[in-house]
Order: structure tokens, then C-alpha cells, then sequence
């Protein structure tokens, strides 16, 4: 037996990945051209980390992309799921604390906010290189939105992917009329009590729902864009831990605890324990509903004062040792096929980050047919209104704000 | 007296399987919402995600049970030799190495691994398997060596003596005659370090990075991203190879070899 | 070869395992603590990161929360673990079922029992859709908050399910050791069932359960997943903020994080000699 | 003093063939000692903890003085017992194991203390108290195993070999300090033993299992003289057994007609004598011929193998008798009529 478990122990060390530091060398990249780093790719492997949280992602990305990565280029496309985001941000700035420089474990990151201001902070990024993929041509780099991250430039260190806009959803067949702006949620929030809820920050969906709050509460989102200023912070965050301290009685468990993530929100809709809850993009709720998780009755909507717009995007690390294969990967993430078959909300319903009318004409025409899950609000209809992100600090000091002044 | 005895039982055994079956019923659900006490629809498709190649649970499911046989294995080959120098020898300085072995499996997982972190990163086994399984030693360890400590105190050295003078050369003396005197004591320390190694969470986390997506990853994601079919049906796979070598040595470990109750004396 | 080499070579590579590895990570983690990191730019060793965790009211709000869970569930473990070996030593019908029920829970992972307490009882779960069936409740809301509470019941929930066998199992081994004839003497000399169970008995599997009881609590206390599945938003568990703090994108977090591990470790330092003790008492 | 009467006690435990003890009927005198005597798992210790109430007949009926008991739980039926392996509390002191049942009867403890240290006297342990029982020889735990019990002055004592786990020169002491004890306090006492020798010193009267059954009860020397049945004869030593016919006070048999002492039973059976009862030269009645096939030395004893008449004999003899014998020789040897009992030929 031990002989046998000794054998196996050897195999598994065989296993244990090698790093190649083949194309780690990124000024070498910048140098060349598309087709040479296309072939300097082929063969190699992307180790892609993303949040694995999502069966029809996880199936997006695995067999869709990692499919044609395959096929077309022959890459292998390796899909790392995590949890949190800032578990692969970590890993990358733990190796760069240690002096890895060319045989990080991370190829790609599915990265937004906070984690790419760290990642642009620290120097984590491999920069300059969006000028290289062919598809950049169909991102409008023109739009703040696209060319901002969180307010943070993007600086060419990475390549947007999707967009998605705040959306809140209610069971239409409970609630016919929700409420639709900060000060109607709050007034209904008090004449509801135990109905409203939201995650504790810094859970991303909890913490984008504070900042709504916020903004309402500094009057506007204009008078907040740019870095982060003290005396304007103060202002508006004292009126808005007033208001969310105000309601707090009002809450689910009359405020005593938070849900921590958004699933427990979307567990607590889902059972009717509240009548309220909200996501960064509204296709999440079509693909709730087709799971069967929210009742068919649901609806989303977004706020009359406007609700916040991102982009998501990838990210290369710097010391990434397959930078030339996940360049590849990028493209391909960027291609009108690639951006149609996310958008379908069979697959996943994830709005485009790229100029559709940039695209041929066969890709317009399929977007154009798009039938958007009636449970889903269309982006369309979310655009009319739609508020722009703050900067990175704003957003830690709102999430540290709320902890000691509301959460506690 | 015996029907008070009667509903303790069966008190007793509805509370250890209780908590599975909800589990168990998710992962055949579509949507199962209050107030329904059964699923509305039923649906193999959590299974069929589960079992496919996309969600990885297979793959997941072969390197959890790599990690966790090589890990058992090298408790097992470390482990035996450290318990025999305890169980057989007194020597100066034995309270100290006790106590060292000791430490880690009293000293929780996240109190060493966040330091341990940086030392393997400077080592290049951070996101490796290799560290994994390295990482996974020191919770193992010390109950393989406890075990064995155990076994070792009551075993007579006479009888290795006794083969030698029958001409038994050292490796056939722990062939024939050691190891199966041990074996007992080994198969309860080695499920008991491949117990530990299969149910590690945060070692493999910190120190896997994500890269190595063990079982007990993989449900977490998915029981925090609140898909109750895809957990209930990851997590009855991941029940299943536990319940496996249970059944092969459950008789070893109430038996009368008693080992488990070295756990408790140590 | 002299025994003193034996040993040594018999040692050698478990201690270089756990002295390397397991010493190692904890120095490692000590000196961090001290917020010394060179390659941070931190060379000035300081106590800033204690100062900073001891002087936090989060901090303290989930030592005692920790500590709590971990007192809480060692001890109903240890005495429904004790009612549950002294059951299953007897017969009944179903007690072969119970005491595989046993063993086999003992290969659940914890994650997987946290997620079972999570469905069964939660607001929205089996136990308030039963209160719900029988009209007992109307709205998951006026079912009590047994998981993400403040008091950790979810938690303790849990660790009570996986331990109890443990513990239990440990008992049942040390009876089938000690044997019926102790007792049976008791009773002879007078000793009702209860006296000789608590005079006798009871003295007898005690270091067994102490020793048990010591690892049940250092689990307990510094597990991770458990309250990262069942816990509140506030407070959190210990090694739940211990390692939130270590994966803040902020590096300046990551000594408080090291600090709050040493802070475990010493208790778990504690646990140890409590262990050792009381394994001397039993031995003799 | 209390009368203790076994009725018919039938003990079969789940699952096995047949009884464990199979309808054993005996009265325990009071104030004496019986020794329950068999060869190990004749299912003597069952009848203990069936009196002691540690285990439930499955039929037949326990009293003491004339009261069945079977109702009372084993803490108040002050049946105690003393086991085999003494099982003293290892992490209680001598005293405390001493005074553990006072302890359960919720006695002052300042009572107790006195009465602990007087049994110490008594088992010759005095200031012995505070030691713990692994601290002591295997003698002085047995001493401390009796002294528990005795203090509790028990309706009925029960020992279970209470001097198996000792060495030969401790068992000569335990044995006197055990019979001294015992008639001392006048309490009635079950002895269980599988040492003939034990029982027979020790016990007022003797009774004799085998396979759950009680084959024969009385003074210890009936056994010897008029042993019941062959396995009783054999289980007590004897080893001729020949099988012939009783008429009138006359054994006819392949040795010949032998004359038998009064109240021989009648009829076909078998001839039995003890090895030691057989004399070597002639005398005028019942002597016969026999060629010697071997001689043991046995110390104080010579064992002789003989033959006569087809069978084989067996004789034990002092060595000054047997001088001169040598294998192969022929003598004459003499079955005195008294040392001679028959066993009648069970019918089937």
C-alpha cells in the first residue's frame, strides 16, 4: 500500500504545474506584430481568474471561448474560479512582493473598481498593449465610461469586456408599483418595515447601493467626480449614514445584521423575505428567473435619479508568463461573435463593452434581434438614466465610512 | 426506561442525517422557494452541470483525492518513523518534540498559513500542487505520528528481535513482522490524515491561490453564489469517497484496535 | 548505530516538516506582526499592528465572538456526545444505524454540514417551511434567526453536529476499554446507575474527554469556512476578520492580519499546555 | 446474617445454544461460605452476577431469607461483589476506594474515615489510605478490594477468584486472612473458584458445576469418596474408571470380583478409585496382580502406570513404597474396600 501511495505521491509532484516564461517579456510583446504574437501564443496556455460564482459563465467562458481559444489558436484556456476578485489581485502583489517577476501563476483577471485601481497602484498591470488587438477598433475608447475605470483611467492596462448598469428588481405579482428613486425606496422602506435590506460593504452589489444613497445625498453625482476630496466626503456622508442609520430599524431583523453577500439578498427575494433586490446588470435576474431561483413574476427597473454604469473589463499581470496567449484571449473576448453570444440571455445576457454599429452587419443584424428576458429591464431603457462610478478612494472611504458608522 | 431510550435514538439519528437532507433534495430542484416543503420542479440538471466537463467537479474531485492520497501517503511514510522514536524511546528533550508535534493540530490553519504564505511564495510552491499537499503535512501529521506513538508504546520489540535471529533481513523484519503488527495503527492514522486533507478549506486556499481548485473551493464558491442546486449536487459528489472508505475500514476504527482512543489520550 | 542516532534519523523529517514549515510560518507571521517588511519599505519593527487590532472594537467584538463560539460548541458537544456514547453503548433498535451514523459523519466535511445547518435553518429553510406548513409562522421574518446571527447559533449549530461524534466516538473507544466490571462493581457495593456512572464512569473517560474536548475547542476557535458560510455581517469571527484583513487590497492591513493570527496562535498555545496536562493526569 | 436460596436459576443468553446456568437450585447457608467450584466457563460467574443483580435470570428465582429479590436494583440488594481482577478505581486512593460505598449511602464522611481506617486494620493495610492502588502489590489490591466490600457488612459476599491473580505463598496468606474475615463477620459468602484445592480449604460446603448444571453438592470430601459422576470423579482428580457390574457389595469386572463398601449403588456402572488410595503389596482383601509399564518421579510423589487384567491403572505412592520398582516387574497391589465407589450407568 505505501509503495503504491508513494507512486502516486511522485505522479502528483509531476503534476504540479511548471511555468514557462516564455512571452513574460511584455516590451518584447509591444514590439511585434499582431500575427507574430498570435503564433508566439499558439501552443500556450491562459490561466484566466475569474469569478466562478455562475454556472452559465463558467459555461460561457469554458466551452464557448475556451473552445474557440482552442480551435482557432490553439491555446488552452484554463479557467481559475474564485470567489472574490481580490483573491487573484492578492496572489499577483504577493508575487511581486516576493520578486516574481516572470513566473506569475496569474494569466488574465476578470477585474473592475477597486481591485484594477490596486492592481494600476501597485504597478501590477501590464500596460500599453491595447493598441495591438485587432478588435480594438470596435471599443469607442472616445467614451469616459469605457476609458475610465471607477473614474481611474484605464491607461491602455486593460481591455473592456462588458458593461452593466444598477438595476433593482421586485415580484411584480407582490408589488405592482416598487419604488422608483432614493427618496421614494426610503419612505416605503419606512412604511414596509422588515421588507428592505441590502449587503454589508464592501460586498460590491451592497456597497454600489450605499453609493446611490450617497449621491442622493450630495446632491448629484457631479459634485463628486474626480479625486477624492475631504471636505465634500464629509458633507455627504454624514447625511448619508443620518439617512441609512434612520432606516436601519426599518430593515430585515430591524437592521441588528446585514446580509454579507448579494446571494443572501437574492436568497432572502427569492423566498419573499424582502421585496426588494438589486444587481450590477439586469440580465442576472432573467437567468435567476430560468433557474427557477426568482418567481417568474419578476421585474427590474432602474431608479428615475439614475443608477450607477460601469465597465468590467481583463487585466494582464505584469509577471504573467503567457501574456502573449492572453493577449489572444482578449481579442477574441472583443470580437463581435464573442460580444453577440454573451449578450444572449439564454447564454448569459452581459451587455457588450464594444461600438456594436463598428461591427459587420450580420453581428448588427443578430444583435439587433436580442429579446431581452422579460424579467430583465433593457439596457436601453437603464441608459436613459445613468450615473457615473467614483474613483477608487471615494469608494474605500464610503465602504469604511459605513462599517464604522452604520455597520457596527 | 427502553422507549425513553427508543426516542433518543432515533432523536439521535435523525439529527446526524438531518442536515444532508435538504442538501440532497437541492440538487435535484429547480427553484424552491418558501413556503414549499418540496421543490415545485425536479431536474437533473444541477447533476448534469455538476458531472460535466465545464464545471470541473470531475477534475476537482481526482485532484482533491491526488492531494489527499498524497498527503496520507507521506504522513504515513514521515509519520510511522516519528512514532516509533515516541512510542518506543525515552530520551532528553522527548516533552519538547511531543509538544512540537503537537502544536499543529491545535494551532489553527489560519493562525500559520498566513505567514506561511510568504514563506512558500519566496519558495515558488504558492499555486502549486506540491505545495498543497506540503501545506496539508501539518495538520496530518501530527495525528499520524499520535496514532502511532500510540501503537508503538504497546508494541514488543522482542518480536523483530525474534525474526532477526530467524534470519529475517531488516526490510523482510518490517515486512513480515512490523508492519503487519502496525497496520491497524496506520489505517486509522491514514484515514484520519486523509479525513483532514480531504475537508481542508483555507490551507488550500492561501496557499493554492485558487490555482488548485479543490472540492471544498469549488463548493464554496458556489454555495456563496447562492446556486443551492449546483452546492447540493457538488456537495453529495464530494460526501461520497468519504463514505467509501469508511466503509472499508469502519470495523478498524471502533474495532479493538482502539486507536481512536489514542486520539483522546495522545 | 546508537539509539541516540535512531532517534534522531527516526525525527528528522517530521521535525523538519513541522519545525521548518509549521515554526517557520509562525515566525514568519510573527515578525510581520511586527510590521518589519523589507520589501514593503517596513524596516523599522514597531507594535503599530497590535496597537491598531487591540485598540479596534471590531477586533474585540470578534475575539469574544470566537471565543464564544468555541466555548459554546465544545461544551454542548462534550455533554451530548457523552448522552450520545452512553446511549449508544446499550442496545436498541436502530443502534447499529446510529453508530454508522457516527463514523459516517465524521467524513463529512465541515463545509458541507455548514451548508446542510444553512438549508435547514435558515429564515427561508426546511425547519421554517415545516413552522410554515403548520401555521406556525406566516413570513420567513417571525421565524427566529438561527443562521447569520449576532450569537453565532448557526455556527455553534454546526460544529455541534460535526464534533458530537467525534467527541463521541473517542468515548465509545475509551469505554470499550474500561470495560463494563468497574461499574458493575460500583453497583454491587451500592452505587445506583447515575452514581456509578458519575463516581465511576465518568472519572474514568475524563482525560479522554478533555483532551478531546481541547481540539474541539482550538477548531472551533480558529476555523475559517464555518462563519464564512453561517456568520453575521457584523461581528465576524476572528479567523473570518483575520483573513478578510489579510486579503485587503490595502498592504498596510496585512500586518494587523499577521498580528490577529499571532493573537490565535497564543491562545491555541494555551490549548496546548491545557492538553498536555490534562493527557499527564490520564496517563498516570 | 442472611439465608440465600437459588431456585431453578436459569440464565440462557441471547443467541447461544444452550443455558449459561441451566435450573441450578442451591441454598447459601447462613453465615458460611460455599464455594462454587468448576472448571472456567461452567458459567460460575453468571450465578454471581445474577445474585449481585448485574445480570437478569432468564427463569428460576433468587431469595434472601425466604424474600425473592429479583425486583431490587443491584445497589440495594447489598449483594457485593469482590471481582477477579479486583477493579479498584485507579484514580481513587485506597481510601476512597475503601469508603466508595459508604460514599453512594451518603454517609458523613467523618463516618466514613473511621470505618475506612478500622477495615484497614482489619486487612492488615493500616496507614495505607492515601496511597493509589497502582502504588500497591498485587496482594495488599486484593486486601483493599475485600476490605471494600466487607465494610459495607453485605447481606451475601461475593468472591470471584479471589486468589487467582496471586502467586502461590500470597494466595496461602489471602486464603487464612479470607476464611478469618469471613468467620469473623459470620457473613454468608459465595466463593467462585475453579481451584479444588481453594474450595476445599476455604468452604463450608462445596458445589460443583459443570456446563451450567450443578452435578453434585456437599462436604468437601464427598467429592473425593463419592464423587457423583465420572466427570465429577475426573474433574476431582480420579483416574481409573472400569466399567463392570454391582451385586451384593461385589464389583465384577476385567480386574476380577472386588468387594465394595456399604451403600455402593447397584448394578451395571463404573468402578472408581483416587490414584493415591491404591497400595502396593497384598493384603487379604481385594488385592490383585498388575505389571508395572512405567514410574514417574514426581517429587514427593511417584506416579506408577500399571496394567492388570487388559487395562490400564494409575497409582500414586510415596517414593519410600515404591523402592525397588522398576519398569516391566510384576506385583501384587491392594484396593482398599473403603478408597472404592461405584458411579451406576446413567440409563442411554
Amino acid at each position: 500500500m505505501t509503495t503504491r501511495s508513494f507512486g502516486l505521491l511522485a505522479a502528483m509532484l509531476a503534476l504540479a504545474p511548471m511555468a514557462h516564461a516564455d512571452t513574460a517579456d511584455g516590451d518584447a510583446l509591444l514590439s511585434m506584430s499582431w500575427d507574430q504574437i498570435v503564433a508566439e501564443a499558439r501552443g500556450g496556455t491562459v490561466n484566466w481568474f475569474m469569478w466562478g460564482g455562475a454556472d452559465n459563465i463558467n459555461r460561457y467562458v469554458s466551452e464557448d471561448i475556451g473552445g474557440r481559444l482552442r480551435s482557432e489558436y490553439g491555446i488552452t484556456l484554463n479557467r481559475v474560479g474564485i470567489s472574490d476578485t481580490v483573491e487573484a489581485v492578492n496572489i499577483v502583489l504577493g508575487e511581486k512582493e516576493a520578486g516574481v517577476t516572470d513566473k506569475g501563476s496569474v494569466d488574465m483577471i476578470w477585474i473592475n473598481g477597486e481591485n484594477f485601481f490596486t492592481m494600476k497602484q501597485a504597478g501590477l498591470a501590464f500596460c500599453g498593449y491595447t493598441g495591438l488587438l485587432p478588435n480594438n477598433a470596435l471599443v469607442n475608447w472616445e467614451n469616459p465610461a469605457i476609458a475610465n475605470d471607477f473614474g481611474v483611467p484605464v491607461d491602455g492596462c486593460e481591455v473592456p469586456w462588458s458593461t452593466a448598469q444598477f438595476a433593482f428588481a421586485h415580484d411584480s405579482a407582490v408589488m405592482p408599483e416598487p419604488p422608483r428613486s432614493i427618496p421614494d425606496l426610503i419612505a416605503w422602506v419606512k412604511a414596509n418595515p422588515g421588507q428592505f435590506t441590502y449587503p454589508a460593504p464592501p460586498d460590491f452589489n451592497g456597497s454600489a447601493f450605499v453609493r446611490h444613497v450617497f449621491y442622493h445625498a450630495a446632491g448629484g453625482a457631479e459634485n463628486l467626480l474626480g479625486p477624492f476630496d475631504k471636505a465634500r466626503y464629509d458633507a455627504a456622508a454624514a447625511k448619508t449614514w443620518a439617512i441609512l442609520n434612520e432606516i436601519e430599524p426599518f430593515l430585515w431583523r430591524e437592521g441588528q445584521t446585514y446580509p454579507t453577500s448579494i446571494t443572501q439578498l437574492n436568497e432572502l427575494y427569492a423566498n419573499g423575505e424582502v421585496g426588494l433586490t438589486f444587481n450590477y446588470g439586469a440580465a442576472e435576474f432573467g437567468v435567476a428567473v430560468q433557474n427557477g431561483i426568482f418567481p417568474e413574476t419578476t421585474r427590474s427597473f432602474g431608479l428615475t435619479d439614475g443608477t450607477i454604469a460601469n465597465t468590467n473589463y481583463t487585466i494582464v499581470p505584469f509577471n504573467s508568463p503567457n501574456k502573449a496567449a492572453a493577449l489572444v484571449l482578449q481579442n477574441l473576448l472583443l470580437s463581435g461573435e464573442a460580444q453577440y453570444t454573451k449578450a444572449r440571455p439564454e447564454i448569459w445576457g452581459a451587455d457588450p463593452a464594444i461600438e456594436i454599429d463598428r461591427t459587420t452587419p450580420e453581428i448588427q443584424a443578430q444583435f439587433a434581434a436580442i429579446e431581452t428576458h422579460p424579467a430583465a429591464v433593457p439596457a436601453a431603457e437603464l441608459a436613459k438614466a445613468a450615473l457615473p462610478e467614483l474613483q477608487a478612494d471615494w469608494i474605500a472611504a464610503i465602504e469604511k465610512g459605513w462599517i464604522e458608522n452604520v455597520g457596527q | 426506561m427502553r422507549s425513553l431510550r427508543l426516542l433518543s435514538g432515533a432523536v439521535l439519528i435523525t439529527w446526524l442525517v438531518l442536515p444532508l437532507i435538504p442538501l440532497a433534495i437541492w440538487s435535484f430542484a429547480r427553484g424552491w422557494r418558501f413556503p414549499d416543503l418540496l421543490p415545485r420542479d425536479w431536474t437533473l440538471a444541477a447533476w448534469s452541470y455538476a458531472l460535466s466537463g465545464t464545471s470541473g467537479v470531475l477534475a476537482s474531485l481526482g485532484l482533491t483525492l491526488g492531494i489527499a492520497a498524497a498527503a496520507t501517503a507521506a504522513s504515513i511514510v514521515i509519520g510511522v518513523p516519528a512514532g516509533r522514536a515516541l512510542g518506543l524511546y525515552r530520551f532528553r528533550g522527548k516533552t519538547l518534540v511531543q509538544l512540537m508535534i503537537l502544536a499543529p493540530a491545535i494551532v489553527p490553519g489560519i493562525a500559520s498559513v498566513l505567514g506561511l504564505h510568504g514563506l512558500f511564495l519566496a519558495l515558488g510552491l504558492t499555486n502549486t500542487v506540491t505545495g498543497v499537499i506540503l501545506v496539508h503535512l501539518i495538520p496530518t501529521l501530527p495525528y499520524m505520528i499520535l496514532v502511532m506513538a500510540g501503537v508503538f508504546a504497546n508494541f514488543d520489540t522482542r518480536i523483530e528481535d525474534q525474526a532477526r535471529s530467524l534470519g529475517a533481513s531488516p526490510v523482510q523484519v518490517f515486512r513480515y513482522v512490523t508492519l503487519p503488527a502496525i497496520l491497524p495503527g496506520i489505517i486509522v492514522g491514514g484515514l484520519f490524515a486523509f479525513l483532514i486533507s480531504w475537508s481542508q478549506y483555507i490551507l488550500t486556499l492561501v496557499i493554492g491561490g485558487g490555482r488548485v481548485t479543490t472540492l471544498p473551493l469549488l463548493l464554496f464558491t458556489f454555495a456563496t453564489s447562492g446556486r443551492n442546486d449546483v452546492t447540493g449536487a457538488i456537495g453529495m459528489i464530494y460526501i461520497l469517497p468519504g463514505i467509501l472508505i469508511l466503509a472499508l475500514t469502519a470495523r478498524r476504527i471502533t474495532g479493538r484496535s482502539g486507536a481512536i482512543a489514542g486520539v483522546g489520550r495522545a | 548505530m546508537s539509539d541516540r542516532w535512531k532517534i534522531l534519523l527516526l525525527l528528522a523529517p517530521a521535525m523538519l516538516i513541522i519545525g521548518v514549515l509549521f515554526f517557520g510560518a509562525l515566525a514568519t507571521g510573527l515578525v510581520r506582526s511586527f510590521n518589519y517588511m523589507p520589501v514593503l519599505g517596513l524596516t523599522e519593527p514597531s507594535l503599530e499592528a497590535y496597537a491598531a487590532v487591540f485598540s479596534s472594537p471590531a477586533f474585540g467584538r470578534s475575539l469574544l465572538l470566537s471565543l464564544h463560539i468555541a466555548l459554546t460548541s465544545t461544551l454542548l458537544s462534550a455533554l451530548i456526545a457523552l448522552w450520545a456514547a452512553v446511549l449508544l453503548r446499550q442496545s436498541f433498535p436502530g443502534r447499529r444505524i446510529a453508530t454508522f451514523l457516527f463514523q459516517l459523519n465524521l467524513t463529512v466535511p465541515h463545509i458541507v454540514g455548514a451548508i446542510g445547518i444553512l438549508y435547514l435553518f435558515s429564515q427561508s429553510g426546511a425547519f421554517a417551511r415545516l413552522a410554515h406548513a403548520t401555521s406556525l409562522i406566516a413570513r420567513p421574518a417571525e421565524f427566529p434567526a438561527l443562521v447569520f446571527d449576532p450569537y453565532a447559533i448557526g455556527i455553534i449549530l454546526q460544529y455541534v453536529w460535526k464534533e458530537v461524534p467525534f467527541i463521541g466516538l473517542i468515548l465509545l473507544a475509551n469505554m470499550q476499554a474500561i470495560g463494563d466490571d468497574y461499574e458493575s462493581a460500583a453497583r454491587s457495593m451500592g452505587a445506583s446507575r447515575w452514581q456509578a456512572f458519575r463516581h465511576v464512569l465518568l472519572p474514568m473517560l475524563m482525560p479522554g474527554l478533555l483532551s478531546a474536548s481541547i481540539l474541539v475547542f482550538a477548531f472551533a476557535f480558529g476555523a475559517y469556512e464555518i462563519p464564512a458560510i453561517l456568520g453575521a455581517s457584523f461581528p465576524q469571527a476572528l479567523p473570518v476578520l483575520a483573513y478578510k484583513s489579510f486579503t485587503d487590497v490595502d498592504l498596510a492591513a496585512r500586518p494587523e492580519a499577521m498580528a490577529m493570527a499571532m493573537v490565535i496562535a497564543g491562545i491555541s498555545a494555551v490549548m496546548i499546555l491545557a492538553y498536555l496536562r490534562l493527557t499527564r493526569r490520564g496517563a498516570r | 446474617m442472611t439465608e440465600v436460596s437459588l431456585t431453578k436459576l436459569t440464565k440462557t443468553y441471547p443467541g447461544a445454544p444452550r443455558p449459561a446456568v441451566d435450573r441450578l437450585t442451591l441454598p447459601l447457608t447462613c453465615g458460611k461460605l460455599t464455594a462454587l467450584l468448576g472448571p472456567s466457563g461452567c458459567g460460575k460467574t453468571t450465578v454471581m452476577r445474577m445474585i449481585a443483580g448485574l445480570l437478569q435470570p432468564s427463569s428460576g428465582d433468587i431469595s434472601f431469607d425466604g424474600r425473592s429479590i429479583l425486583g431490587e436494583r443491584p445497589e440495594d440488594r447489598r449483594a457485593v461483589m469482590v471481582f477477579q481482577n479486583h477493579m479498584l478505581f485507579p484514580f481513587m486512593t485506597v481510601a476512597e476506594n475503601i469508603g466508595f460505598g459508604l460514599k453512594m449511602r451518603h454517609l458523613p464522611a467523618a463516618e466514613i474515615a473511621t470505618r475506612v481506617d478500622e477495615m484497614l486494620e482489619r486487612v492488615r493495610l493500616p496507614g495505607m489510605g492515601a496511597r493509589r492502588p497502582a502504588a500497591l502489590s498485587g496482594g495488599q489490591q486484593q486486601r483493599v478490594a475485600l476490605a471494600r466490600a466487607l465494610i459495607l457488612q453485605p447481606k451475601v459476599l461475593l468472591l470471584d477468584e479471589p486468589l487467582s491473580n496471586l502467586d502461590a505463598h500470597l494466595r496461602l496468606e489471602m486464603r487464612d486472612l479470607i476464611r478469618g474475615l469471613q468467620q469473623d463477620m459470620a457473613i454468608t459468602t459465595l466463593l467462585v473458584t475453579h481451584d479444588q484445592e481453594e474450595a476445599v480449604v476455604l468452604a463450608d460446603h462445596v458445589a460443583l458445576m459443570l456446563n451450567g448444571q450443578l452435578r453434585q453438592t456437599g462436604a468437601a470430601q464427598s467429592f473425593y469418596r463419592r464423587p457423583a459422576d465420572a466427570e465429577v470423579a475426573h474433574f476431582f482428580g480420579g483416574r481409573n474408571f472400569i466399567a463392570g457390574q454391582s451385586r451384593g457389595g461385589v464389583f465384577t469386572s476385567a480386574l476380577g470380583a472386588l468387594r465394595l463398601p456399604d451403600g455402593a449403588p447397584e448394578g451395571p456402572g463404573l468402578l472408581t478409585f483416587r490414584p493415591e488410595a491404591v497400595e502396593i503389596g497384598a493384603e487379604p482383601e481385594n488385592s490383585l496382580t498388575a505389571t508395572l509399564t512405567d514410574c514417574q518421579f514426581l517429587g514427593s510423589e511417584i506416579r506408577l502406570l500399571l496394567q492388570s487384567g487388559g487395562l490400564a491403572l494409575e497409582a500414586l505412592t510415596r517414593p519410600r513404597d515404591a523402592e525397588g520398582l522398576a519398569p516391566g516387574k510384576e506385583i501384587a497391589i491392594t484396593l482398599p474396600r473403603e478408597t472404592l465407589w461405584v458411579i451406576p450407568k446413567t440409563p442411554g
